[in-house]
C-alpha cells in the first residue's frame, strides 16, 4: 500500500485545460476538496465572509477611533500609546498571536473553542429542520430563530475575529494617523476652529469626516485583502474557510482550485473596488459631479 | 499711541482691540524655541482699517493667529503682553489669557478671520450654506432654519449672485473669488466687532482682487467694523487702510497713518519697502526701462537708528 | 458530563477519498468502505490470518469443503450467501408501479412489504456483481488485488488481461469483442450457484480470503441500486464506460448503499467532515454508537485542545505526545500496537545520469557520486552500519518499536527475532567504505542528495541520524537532504529507466499476511517484478531477479506453510547479507480517545482502521 | 546629523535603530556566536543534540534550550539572523529594482506600453499574495531561493506604482522642466533628477516591507512550504513550537522557550524595521521637519 | 499676418513666433476619447529682439506659460512657426533644438520647486554646463562661482541645498543657472511674482542689469502691470489665448485700446493712498475659461495698428 497517492499532470496542461473551462463556466475539479472548484469556493465563502465581515468592522471602528486619536493627540501620551500598539501588532506574527489566543481562550479558559460550530450544534445545523439560507452561521441562527445556535457561532468566532481584528487594525489605523494629521494641518480646520466651533466638533466633525476619505479606499482593500487572505487565522483556528482551503490547495498544487481562488479574488477586489466607488460619492461630493 | 499699561483690562471707549508687548514663540518646550512676534502693541478702533504689512516670515499672519487664538494648534504659545478686546456687551478681555472654552465662544462671534487661500479654507464635504449656517447655530443658538436664513442674507450681503442656489453648493462648485466671498460671509455671519483678513486676494487673479477689496470696503462701511488687513502690497494698502503697522522680524518698525507712511516713512526699512513698490503710471513718461530706484535696508543701521 | 452522549468524535489529518470501495486504495478512504459495507467475510477482531462470516455465512475452508482444489491445479473457494440482508436503502414499489428508494430503518411493515425483491436487497448475484464491478472497473490497486486472486496471479490488472487477451498496446484500443471475450472468461470464473458464489481460481493464491475480507473491491454493492444512480448495470458489453471513472463523475463518490452498520448521513467536502450514522437493521445487529462524525483537523494543538475539552473523543496524535496524554485525566491511550508496516531507506542503482543534480559532478570525485554508486555491496553496507537506529528508535519513536529485521515483520511469515540486522558501527562501516571503490572513495568522499517526502519528521530524522553518522565517519562523506512533495519524489523513482533519486527513505506495508505473491511483503521488496524493484532502477532488479527470485518462486508454489517459512526466512536473511535496504523500524499504531471510549479493535493488515461497530462510548 | 538630532528626539526609533545594529552585529559575528561544527555540511544546517521529538529546557548545553527534533535554538536565532536579512533584503532588493524599472519605464514611455505595465501590476495586484507565493514555493521546492523568489515575483508592485506616481509627480516640478529646458537628454532627466526625487518614498516603503517580507517568509514556514528541515530560520524555528505553544494541562508555558526566542528574534526584527521605516518617514517628510 | 514691429528696425528678431497654437486634448471615459478642448494658445505672433524686454501679461489661465513652454519646445504646439536666430525649430533636427537650447533658458514662477532638492547649487549649476560639455570639471566649477557672484551670492553657498535658501535667494540661484550657458534669449515665467516686494524689485534689478551687459533677449511673463510698465520694452496683452493687444510699453500703458487692457490696467492697486480709486468698471467675477468643445473652429478676428511699434485685435461683436 503506498502512503500517498497522485501524479500530476505538468503545470501548463492543466492551466490550459483550466482557462478552457473558465471560459465555458466551469473552474475545475478541485483534488483537495474531492469537489467542483465553484462549489468549493461557494460553500466557504459564506464562512469567510461571516468572519471577516465581523472582524471588520470592530477593525475600522477602532482604526478609526484610535486613529483620530493619535492624530489629535500627535506626540502626546495617546499617540504613543497608539503608535506603539499598533507597530506592535503590525510586527507580531499572526500565528503566533493566534495561537497564543488558543491558549488563552480555550486551553485555560474554555470561552472560545476552535471549529465553526460545537458538535452539538453542528448536529442541528444539518438537521433537516435547520433552513441554510445563507451558509453563514449566525445569519441562519438568527433567520432560524435558533439563538443557541447562534450563541455557539459567535463563540466560535470570537478567537479568530480578535486575531483578524489586531492584526488588521494596526495598517487602517496608521492610515487613519496620516490622513487624521493631513487633515488636521488643513485649512479648513483652521476656519472650522475659527468660527468658535468647540474642540469636539472640529475635530469630530471637520477633521474626522475628510480624514475618512482616504481610509475609506484603503479600507476597501483591507476588506479585499482580508476576504483573499485570512489563511492563517483560519488555519490556527480550524475555521473551514476559503482561507484554510486555499491554503490547503497551495501546499498541495492544486492548480484548478488555487487558480479558482486567485479568481475569486480578482472578483472580490473589482467588487470592492466599485463598492468603494459607490460610497465614495456620499463620502466627498467632489467625486459625485465629475 | 500705544496706551498706557494697566493691571485691570481697561480700553479707550472707541478701541476695539489694544495688542500690548505680545509676545509669541513657537516649540516653547525644546530648547530652541522661536519668537516668531517680540513684543509688538498696536490698537484698532471701532470702524477703522489697519494694515499689518512687512515681507514674507515677519509675522504677520502669527499675529493674527494669535489673536484668534489658533497659533497654539501650531505649537505656538503666547510667552509676553496682553490682547485686551472690547467684547459686545462692553467688557473688555484679555484674550490671551481666557481659557479654551471662553475663547471658543469668542471667535467667530466677536472676531473673525480670513485666510489667505479660499480655495484650501472651504471644507470640501460640506455645502456652503451650512459652513455659514454652523457658526450662528453654534454662537447664536439659532435652529438650523433661522440659521439657512441668516447665511443667505450674509451670502447676499457679501454680493454673491444667486444666492439661494449657492447657498446648496459645494466649495468646489464655486470659482475662487466666489469662494473667498463665502469666506467673508463666513466671518461676516454672526456680525463680530473685528475682522482679520490675512493676505485675502494673493491667491486671486489681478481682476478678482480688485473685487474683493471693494467688497471689503463697502461692508466695512455698511457694517462698520474694524478690519485688520494684512498684506504685504503696498498698493492694496494703499487702497483700504487707514493705518499702517509696518512689521519686521516679528517687530512693529513703524506705525501710522496711511498717508504718513507713504508719504513720510521713517524708518529705514519702510523707506527701502516703499522704494521697491512699483508704481503704475510712474514710468509714463519714460521710453527705456529703468530699474527700481531700490533704497537698500541695512539691518545694522536699523539698529543703530534704533538705539538713537 | 460527557459531551455529545451517542455521537463519536473522531478528529484526524487524513480524509477519505471516495466512498466508492471499489475506487479507493488507501487506508484512510477504508473506514468509509469498512463502516458502510459489508464484505463476505471479516477479519477475526485483530487476528490477521482468521476470518469469520459476514456476508458468507461461512468461513471457506478445506475441512468445510468449501474449498476444493480441481485435479488441474484449479481452486474453488464457495461463500453461502446470508439470506434477509437489506441495504440501507431499499426500492420500494410504489402505487403507480415506480420504485422509489427509501431508508430501510425508516419504512413502515407496509412498505416493507412493497420492497421490490432484489431492490436493496442483498443476493448471491449482487455479490458477484460487486467482485466483477470491482474488478472491471480497474481503479485501484487493491480491487486489482481481486483480479490477481482471480487469474492466481498472472493478471495484476483488468487492463493487463484485455490487452494480452487483444493483442493490443493499450487498454482503450481493445475491440468490443475482447472486451467481451475478457467478461465471459472472468464471468465463468465467478458464478452463482443457488445461494452461493463460487471462486474458480485456475491455480492455488493462498492470500485469498485476505484479500476477500479487505474493506475495499470486495465490498458488497446492490446491483439494481447502483444501476438506477448511473453505474454500472453489471451487462458485459458496457463496462468499458465505467472503466476507470473520473473521480466526480463516479455515482458510488460520495453516495451509498451498503449494508454495513453505518450510513453515510452528510459529507461535507468543505468543511472537512463526515458525519456516519446509525443503520438500524444492520444484520449483525444495531452498532453501540448512534452518530460517528470524522473530522479533518490538521493542526495539532487545535485536535489537542479539542480532546482535552471533551469535544473530541479521538484525535491522530503525534506520537512523543502519547506518554503525556496516556498521564492526562480523562484520556486513554492504547500504545504498542503492531503494524506490518515498516519503514527503510531504498538504495538505488544505476542512476540517471543524464542533468540529475542529486549525484553532484556524476563521478567518484569527492563532488559527486557514480551512477552505480550502491551497486557497490560495500557502500550498501557502509552506508548501514552508519545508521544509528538505537538513536531513531529510542529517540525518534520513543522505544515503542523494534528494529525492522528485513522485508517481513512481525506477524508475518518467515519473521524470526534473531535474525541478523546491522547497528550503529562505526569502525565495520569504515572497513567497508574502506573497501568500495577500491579505497578511492575513502580517500575523495561523496556528496550527493537524499530525498525524503516532505511534512515527515521521524522520516528526516532518519536521513539526519544517517548523514549525522556518515560525516562523522569522514567528514568527506556529504549527504545532502531535502524533502520534496510526495509527488516530486515520486517523480524522481517511478516511470523513467533510471532513478534520478540515489536514496530516498519511505515506507511499505503489505496487504496481507503472507509475505509472498504479488502483493505480499517479501515481493514487494525482494522481486524484480516488486514495487521496489520498480523503482530502485536495473542494478537492484537484476540482484533480485539473480538471487531472491527463484526462492520467492519456490515457495509460492507451495500450498504448506511449513515449506514457505523457512524459505522466507532464508529471503529475510538474504535481504541482511546483501545489504539490500536499509531497513529501519517497524511501524506502531496507538490510539488516543477519551477514556469513555471501548471497543477499539486493531488490527494490523487494516492498518489500525476504525471499525466503529464495536465502538462504545460510556456516559460519566 | 540631522538623523543623530532626530533619534535623541524619538527614544521609540533610537530603540528600533539599536536593534537592528544589534541583529546586524548578531549576523556578522554569527560564527563566533555559534561556531559550525566541522562535520556540518553548511553553517544554516543547525546541529541536533539528538532526535528526540519533545524540546529540551535550556541548560548550559543548549542555552536556549533545544526544539522539536532537538535543534539546537540558540544557533538556529544566531544564524537565522542571517537567513532573516538575507530574505528580508534580496526579497526587498530585488522587488525594489524590478519595480522602480518597471514603475520608471511605464512613466517615461506612457501611452501605451505604460497602460500596459500597469495592467501587468494591477493583475499581479489582484493576486492573493500570500497563496501566490506559498504555489510559486511549492513548485519551486524549498529553501531561501525559492521564497525570494516567491516573494518577490508577488511583492514588487507596490514600488511600481509609486515609482511611476512619484516620476509623474516630479515630473511635473520646474526643476525637470528647467533641466529639459537647458537640454539634458531623457536619460539623464530621469537618472540624476527623477529617480533620486523619487526614491525617498520607495525607501521608507522598502525599509518596512523588509520586516514584513520576513514575516511572510515566516509564515510560508508555518504553513509548510517554507525552508528545509532543520535550515537555521525563524520562521521554521516557530514552525517548530506550534505543536509545543500549549504545554501539558497544569503547566501552560512548559516549553516556552521553542516560541519565545524565535518568535522574539521575528519580532523585534519586524519591529526594529518598523520603527526605522517610521523614523525614515518622519524624517523625511517635510512637514516633521522644523 | 504681420502683429509685431520692431524696436529698432534695423536689426534682426533673435525669436520669431507666428502663428502659434497650442491645444490640450481632454481625454474622458473608459476609451479616452477627446471630449474637450483646452485652446490655451490660439494664433500668437510676436517678435522678441537682443536686448530687449517683451512682457507677456494677462489673467490666470489665458495661456501665458504655454507660450512660453511651446517657444522652449517643452510643449508640443499644434501649428506655427517658431523662428530662433532665422532657424525655424517646430519639427526640427534634434542638433538645432540643442543648439537652441544651449542658447535659450527659462525661470520659473516657483522658486521652492525649480531647483532640484538633492543637489547641492553647485551641481545644479554645473548641470547646463555639463549636459552641453563645456570645458573641464575646474572651470564648470570656477564657472558656477563667478555665476554666483554674478547674483550677489557667496561662494560658500555652493556647497549648500536649496532647502538652506529663502524664496529670493532660490530665484537668484534659478537665474544664475539660466545665465550658465550665456543664453541670448531668458524666457522669464513669473519669476519674480511669488517673491516680497523688496526682494522682487532686487531681482528686476538684477535681471535688467544682466539683460543690458550681455543683451539678453527677455520674455518677462507677469500679471502684474505695475512690475511690467518698470521692465518692458514692448507689451503684450493675453486673453484667453489670444494676443489682444501688443506694442511698444509707453503706448499701451498710456493709450490701452483693448477693453481687457484697460480693464486689467484698472484693477491695479495704485500704490498711493491719494488716489483712490472711486468707482471701477463693473466686471463679471467669472474668469472665463480657454476650455472648448472638440469641434469648436476658432473665430479670428483682425488686428488692428494703431501706431507703428502698436497693434490690437478687433472686440469679438456682443
Ligand atoms: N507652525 C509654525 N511653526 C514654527 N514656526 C512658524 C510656524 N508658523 C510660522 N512660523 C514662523 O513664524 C514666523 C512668522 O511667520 P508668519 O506666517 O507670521 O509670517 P508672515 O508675515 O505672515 O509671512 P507671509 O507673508 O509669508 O504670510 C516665520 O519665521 C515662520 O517661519
Ligand atoms: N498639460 C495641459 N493639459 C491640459 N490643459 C492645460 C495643460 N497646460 C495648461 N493647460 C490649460 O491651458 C490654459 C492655459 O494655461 P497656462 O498655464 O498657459 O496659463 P497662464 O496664463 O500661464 O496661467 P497662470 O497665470 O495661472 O500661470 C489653462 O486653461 C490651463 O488649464
Ligand atoms: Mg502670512
Ligand atoms: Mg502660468
Amino acid at each position: 500500500m503506498i502512503e500517498q497517492y497522485g501524479l500530476n499532470d505538468p503545470f501548463y496542461i492543466q492551466y490550459g485545460r483550466w482557462i478552457g473551462g473558465v471560459l465555458s463556466g466551469n473552474l475545475g475539479w478541485s483534488e483537495t476538496a474531492r469537489q467542483p472548484v465553484s462549489t468549493a469556493l461557494m460553500s466557504l465563502f459564506p464562512a469567510t465572509l461571516e468572519l471577516v465581515v465581523l472582524a471588520f468592522i470592530p477593525c475600522l471602528l477602532l482604526a478609526v477611533f484610535l486613529g483620530s486619536r493619535a492624530g489629535i493627540y500627535l506626540n502626546r501620551w495617546p499617540d504613543h500609546v497608539i503608535r506603539i500598539f499598533t507597530i506592535l501588532g503590525w510586527s507580531f506574527p499572526v500565528y503566533v498571536f493566534g495561537l497564543l489566543m488558543l491558549l488563552i481562550f480555550y486551553s485555560a479558559l474554555d470561552w472560545f473553542p476552535p471549529g465553526r460550530l460545537s458538535q452539538w450544534a453542528q448536529t442541528i445545523v444539518t438537521s433537516g429542520d435547520f433552513v441554510r439560507y445563507t451558509g453563514a452561521n449566525t445569519i441562519d441562527a438568527i433567520l432560524n430563530g435558533n439563538w443557541a445556535v447562534f450563541i455557539d457561532s459567535l463563540r466560535h468566532l470570537a478567537a479568530p475575529v480578535i486575531t483578524l481584528t489586531y492584526v488588521n487594525v494596526a495598517s487602517m489605523t496608521r492610515v487613519m494617523r496620516t490622513s487624521m494629521l493631513e487633515t488636521l494641518r488643513q485649512d479648513y480646520v483652521r476656519t472650522a476652529r475659527a468660527k468658535g466651533l468647540p474642540r469636539r466638533v472640529v475635530e469630530l466633525k471637520h477633521a474626522r469626516r475628510n480624514a475618512l476619505l482616504p481610509v475609506a479606499t484603503i479600507a476597501g482593500m483591507e476588506l479585499a485583502v482580508m476576504m483573499g487572505g485570512v489563511v492563517i487565522t483560519e488555519t490556527i483556528f480550524d475555521y473551514a474557510g476559503l482561507g484554510q482551503f486555499a491554503a490547503k490547495t497551495a501546499a498541495n498544487l492544486d492548480f484548478p482550485a488555487v487558480l479558482g481562488f486567485g479568481l475569486y479574488f480578482a472578483v472580490v477586489l473589482v467588487v470592492m473596488n466599485l463598492i468603494v466607488d459607490l460610497i465614495y460619492p456620499l463620502l466627498d461630493p467632489r467625486v459625485k459631479t465629475q | 499711541m500705544i496706551p498706557a499699561k494697566s493691571s485691570t483690562p481697561e480700553l479707550p471707549e472707541d478701541v476695539i482691540l489694544a495688542v500690548e508687548d505680545l509676545e509669541v514663540s513657537f516649540a516653547v518646550r525644546s530648547r530652541a524655541s522661536f519668537r516668531a512676534v517680540r513684543g509688538i502693541s498696536f490698537t484698532i478702533s471701532r470702524g477703522e482699517t489697519v494694515a499689518l504689512v512687512g515681507e514674507s516670515g515677519s509675522g504677520k499672519s502669527v499675529t493674527a493667529m494669535t489673536i484668534m487664538r489658533l497659533t497654539e494648534y501650531d505649537g505656538a504659545a503666547i510667552t509676553g503682553g496682553r490682547v485686551l478686546m472690547r467684547l459686545k456687551d462692553g467688557k473688555v478681555a484679555d484674550l490671551a489669557k481666557l481659557s479654551d472654552k471662553r475663547v471658543e465662544a469668542l471667535r467667530g462671534s466677536e472676531m473673525s478671520i480670513v485666510f489667505q487661500d479660499p480655495m484650501s479654507s472651504l471644507n470640501p464635504v460640506f455645502t456652503v450654506g451650512d459652513q455659514i449656517a454652523e457658526a450662528v447655530v453654534h454662537h447664536q443658538g439659532k435652529t438650523p432654519t433661522q440659521a439657512r436664513q441668516i447665511a443667505l442674507n450674509t451670502l447676499k450681503l457679501v454680493r454673491v449672485p444667486d444666492a439661494e442656489r449657492r447657498l446648496d453648493q459645494y466649495p468646489h462648485q464655486l470659482s475662487g473669488g466666489m469662494r473667498q466671498r463665502v469666506m467673508i460671509a463666513i466671518a461676516l455671519a454672526c456680525r463680530p466687532s473685528l475682522m482679520i483678513l490675512d493676505e485675502p486676494t494673493t491667491a486671486l487673479d489681478v481682476t478678482i482682487q480688485a473685487q474683493i477689496l471693494d467688497l471689503v470696503r463697502a461692508l466695512q462701511q455698511e457694517i462698520g467694523m474694524s478690519v485688520l488687513f494684512i498684506t504685504h502690497d503696498m498698493g492694496v494698502v494703499a487702497e483700504v487702510a487707514d493705518r499702517v503697522c509696518v512689521m519686521l522680524k516679528g517687530e512693529i518698525v513703524e506705525t501710522g497713518t496711511v498717508y504718513d507712511v507713504f508719504a513720510k516713512p521713517r524708518h529705514a526699512y519702510t523707506r527701502a519697502l516703499i522704494s521697491a513698490v512699483p508704481r503704475l503710471g510712474s514710468m509714463a513718461d519714460k521710453d527705456a526701462p529703468e530699474k527700481f530706484p531700490l533704497l537698500v535696508f541695512e539691518p545694522e543701521r536699523q539698529i543703530a537708528e534704533a538705539g538713537k | 458530563e460527557t459531551k455529545n452522549p451517542g455521537t463519536f468524535v473522531f478528529m484526524w489529518t487524513d480524509d477519505i477519498q471516495s466512498f466508492d470501495p471499489a475506487y479507493i486504495a488507501n487506508t484512510p478512504s477504508s473506514y468509509g468502505a469498512l463502516n458502510i459495507y459489508s464484505r463476505l467475510l471479516n477479519f477475526n477482531g485483530s487476528k490477521i490470518s482468521e476470518f469469520v462470516p459476514s456476508l458468507s455465512t461461512e468461513v471457506p475452508s478445506l475441512e468445510n469443503g468449501l474449498i476444493k482444489q480441481g485435479d488441474d491445479g484449479s481452486v474453488t473457494y464457495t461463500f453461502p450467501i446470508r439470506k434477509g440482508v437489506f441495504a440501507h436503502k431499499v426500492g420500494v414499489k410504489g402505487a403507480d408501479g415506480k420504485i422509489t428508494w427509501e431508508y430501510y430503518d425508516k419504512l413502515t411493515d407496509a412498505q416493507k412489504a412493497a420492497i421490490e425483491p432484489g431492490y436493496g436487497q442483498i443476493t448471491p448475484d449482487d455479490v458477484r456483481y460487486s467482485l466483477l464491478r470491482a474488478i472491471l472497473q480497474g481503479q485501484s490497486w487493491m480491487s486489482n488485488a481481486i483480479t490477481e486472486v482471480i487469474t492466481a496471479g498472472k493478471y495484476t490488472d483488468i487492463a493487463k488481461w484485455v490487452e494480452t487477451e487483444g493483442k493490443v498496446k493499450s487498454f482503450a484500443e481493445a475491440s468490443p469483442e475482447t472486451l467481451r471475450a475478457v467478461y465471459d472468461q472472468l464471468a465463468s470464473q465467478i458464478v452463482v450457484d443457488g445461494d452461493n458464489v463460487a471462486l474458480k481460481l485456475p491455480k492455488s493464491f493462498p492470500a485469498t480470503l485476505g484479500v476477500i475480507a479487505l474493506p475495499f473491491g470486495t465490498s458488497v454493492l446492490d446491483k439494481e441500486w447502483v444501476a438506477s444512480v448511473g453505474g454500472w448495470d453489471g451487462s458485459g458489453d458496457s463496462w468499458k464506460a465505467h472503466y476507470r471513472p473520473e473521480l466526480g463523475a463516479n455515482p458510488l463518490f460520495a453516495e451509498e448503499n451498503g449494508t454495513g452498520p453505518f450510513m453515510l448521513e452528510e459529507w461535507d467536502r468543505t468543511d472537512r467532515r463526515i458525519t456516519l450514522k446509525r443503520f438500524d437493521n444492520y444484520f449483525m445487529g444495531p452498532a453501540k454508537l448512534e452518530r460517528v462524525v470524522m473530522r479533518t483537523v490538521p493542526e495539532w494543538t487545535t485536535r489537542r485542545l479539542q480532546l482535552l475539552s471533551g469535544d473530541a473523543d479521538f484525535v491522530a496524535a503525534p506520537v512523543e505526545f502519547i506518554d503525556e496524554l496516556s498521564k492526562t485525566e480523562g484520556v486513554k491511550v492504547i500504545d504498542g500496537l503492531q503494524k506490518v508496516f515498516s519503514r527503510g531507506v531504498f538504495f538505488a542503482w544505476p542512476l540517471d545520469d543524464n542533468d540529475n543534480p542529486a549525484i553532484g559532478s556524476g563521478k567518484l570525485d569527492g563532488a559527486g557520486i557514480p551512477p552505480d554508486f550502491f551497486g557497490d555491496i560495500d557502500v550498501r553496507k557502509g552506508f548501514n552500519y552508519a545508521q544509528n537506529y538505537d538513536a531513531l528508535i529510542n529517540q525518534v519513536l520513543l522505544g515503542k518499536t523494534v528494529q525492522s529485521r528485513g522485508p517481513t515483520v512481525r506477524g508475518i511469515m518467515g519473521y524470526r527475532a534473531d535474525s541478523p540486522v546491522y547497528s550503529y558501527d562505526p569502525a565495520k562501516a569504515e572497513e567497508h567504505f574502506k573497501k568500495a571503490f577500491g579505497g578511492k572513495l575513502w580517500d575523495v568522499g561523496f556528496t550527493f542528495t537524499a530525498y525524503v517526502t516532505e511534512g515527515n519528521p521521524q522520516l528526516t530524522a532518519a536521513l539526519s541520524a544517517l548523514q549525522m553518522g556518515l560525516s562523522r565517519i569522514n567528514p568527506k562523506f556529504k549527504m545532502q537532504i531535502q524533502a520534496l512533495p510526495w509527488a516530486s519524489v515520486s517523480d524522481k523513482l517511478n516511470n523513467r529507466e533510471k532513478p534520478a533519486a540515489p536514496l530516498t527513505v519511505m515506507g511499505w506495508g503489505p496487504d496481507y499476511s503472507d509475505p509472498g505473491g504479488p502483493l505480499g511483503a517479501a515481493s514487494y521488496y525482494l522481486s524484480p517484478t516488486g514495487l521496489v524493484g520498480g523503482m530502485a532502477g536495473k542494478g537492484y532488479r537484476d540482484l533480485m531477479a539473480e538471487k531472491f527470485k527463484p526462492l520467492l518462486d519456490e515457495a509460492w508454489a507451495s500450498n504448506d506453510p511449513a515449506v514457505r517459512e523457512p524459505i522466507y526466512a532464508k529471503l529475510q536473511e538474504m535481504s541482511y547479507d546483501y545489504a539490500t535496504t536499509q531497513f529501519l523500524w517497524e511501524d506502531f499504531g496507538y490510539v488516543v480517545t477519551r477514556s469513555n471510549i471501548d471497543g477499539y479493535v486493531d488490527n494490523m493488515i487494516l492498518y489500525g482502521a476504525w471499525d466503529f461497530y464495536p465502538v462504545t462510548k460510556a456516559n460519566d | 546629523m540631522k538623523v543623530l538630532r532626530y533619534l535623541a528626539r524619538n527614544p521609540v526609533s533610537l530603540v528600533g535603530v539599536l536593534i537592528l545594529l544589534a541583529f546586524v552585529l548578531i549576523a556578522i559575528f554569527a560564527p563566533l556566536l555559534a561556531p559550525p561544527q566541522s562535520f556540518q555540511l553548511s553553517p544554516y544546517d543547525t546541529p541536533r543534540a539528538g532526535f528526540l521529538a519533545t524540546p529540551m529546557p535550556p541548560s548550559s548545553d543548549a542555552i536556549f534550550g533545544t526544539t522539536q527534533g532537538q535543534y539546537d535554538i540558540f544557533y538556529g536565532v544566531v544564524w537565522g539572523t542571517r537567513t532573516a536579512f538575507k530574505i528580508g533584503l534580496g526579497v526587498v532588493a530585488i522587488s525594489v529594482l524590478v519595480g522602480t524599472a518597471i514603475g520608471a519605464v511605464a512613466a517615461y514611455y506612457g501611452g501605451l506600453v505604460e497602460d500596459v505595465l500597469m495592467r501587468i501590476v494591477d493583475v499581479f495586484m489582484a493576486v492573493p499574495f500570500l497563496i501566490a507565493a506559498m504555489v510559486l514555493t511549492a513548485l519551486l521546492g524549498k529553501g531561501i531561493w525559492p521564497i525570494t523568489i516567491a516573494l518577490t515575483t508577488f511583492g514588487w508592485m507596490s514600488y511600481a506604482r509609486i515609482v511611476r506616481s512619484e516620476i509623474l509627480r516630479i515630473r511635473e516640478m520646474d526643476y525637470i522642466h528647467a533641466a529639459r529646458a537647458y537640454g539634458a537628454s531623457d536619460l539623464r532627466l530621469i537618472v540624476l533628477h527623477i529617480l533620486p526625487n523619487a526614491m525617498f518614498p520607495v525607501l521608507v516603503l522598502a525599509t518596512m516591507a523588509t520586516g514584513s517580507m520576513v514575516l511572510s517568509a515566516s509564515a510560508l514556514s508555518f504553513l509548510g512550504v517554507g525552508t528545509e528541515e532543520g535550515y537555521a530560520d525563524w520562521g521554521q524555528f516557530i514552525a517548530y513550537s506550534r505543536n509545543w505553544i500549549v504545554g501539558q494541562p497544569g503547566n501552560p508555558f512548559q516549553f516556552w522557550y521553542t516560541l519565545a526566542f524565535p518568535g522574539a528574534a521575528v519580532f523585534l526584527f519586524v519591529l526594529s524595521w518598523n520603527l526605522v521605516g517610521d523614523a525614515l518617514r518622519d524624517m523625511l517628510d517635510p512637514r516633521h521637519s522644523h | 499676418m504681420n502683429a509685431s514691429t520692431p524696436v529698432q528696425q534695423t536689426r534682426q528678431p533673435l525669436v520669431e513666433v507666428r502663428n502659434l497654437v497650442t491645444r490640450f486634448d481632454l481625454k474622458a471615459g473608459l476609451f479616452g476619447h477627446v471630449s474637450g478642448r483646452v485652446h490655451a494658445v490660439e494664433n500668437v505672433s510676436f517678435d522678441i529682439f537682443p536686448g530687449e524686454t517683451l512682457a507677456l501679461v494677462g489673467e490666470s489661465g489665458c495661456g501665458k506659460s504655454t507660450v512660453a513652454r511651446s517657444l522652449m519646445q517643452l510643449d508640443k504646439p499644434r501649428s506655427g512657426s517658431i523662428r530662433f536666430d532665422g532657424i525655424e525649430l517646430i519639427g526640427a533636427p534634434r542638433q538645432v533644438v540643442a543648439r537652441f537650447r544651449r542658447q535659450a533658458q527659462m525661470v520659473f514662477q516657483d522658486p521652492f520647486s525649480s531647483l532640484n532638492p538633492r543637489m547641492t547649487i553647485e551641481q545644479s549649476l554645473i548641470d547646463p554646463m555639463r549636459v552641453h560639455k563645456v570645458g573641464s570639471t575646474a572651470t564648470m566649477r570656477a564657472r558656477a562661482a563667478e555665476l554666483l557672484a554674478k547674483v550677489e551670492l557667496s561662494h560658500e553657498h555652493l556647497e549648500r541645498y536649496p532647502h538652506a535658501f529663502s524664496g529670493g535667494q532660490r530665484q537668484r540661484i534659478c537665474i544664475a543657472r539660466a545665465l550658465a550657458l550665456n543664453p541670448r534669449l531668458i524666457v522669464a515665467d513669473e519669476a519674480v511674482a511669488s517673491l516680497d516686494v523688496t526682494i522682487q524689485a532686487q531681482v528686476i534689478n538684477l535681471l535688467m542689469d544682466l539683460q543690458r551687459d550681455m543683451q539678453i533677449a527677455l520674455l518677462f511673463i507677469s500679471h502684474d502691470m505695475a512690475v511690467v510698465e518698470r521692465i518692458a520694452h514692448r507689451v503684450a496683452v493675453m486673453y484667453l489665448g489670444e494676443i489682444v493687444e501688443i506694442g511698444d510699453r509707453r503706448s499701451v500703458f498710456n493709450n490701452p485700446q483693448h477693453p481687457y487692457t484697460r480693464k486689467l490696467l484698472s484693477t491695479v492697486p495704485v500704490a498711493d493712498p491719494t488716489r483712490r480709486p472711486e468707482g471701477r468698471l463693473p466686471m463679471s467675477d467669472e474668469i472665463p475659461s480657454a476650455m472648448r468643445a472638440p469641434d469648436f473652429v476658432p473665430v479670428e478676428l483682425p488686428m488692428h495698428q494703431i501706431s507703428s511699434t502698436h497693434y490690437v485685435r478687433q472686440v469679438a461683436a456682443g
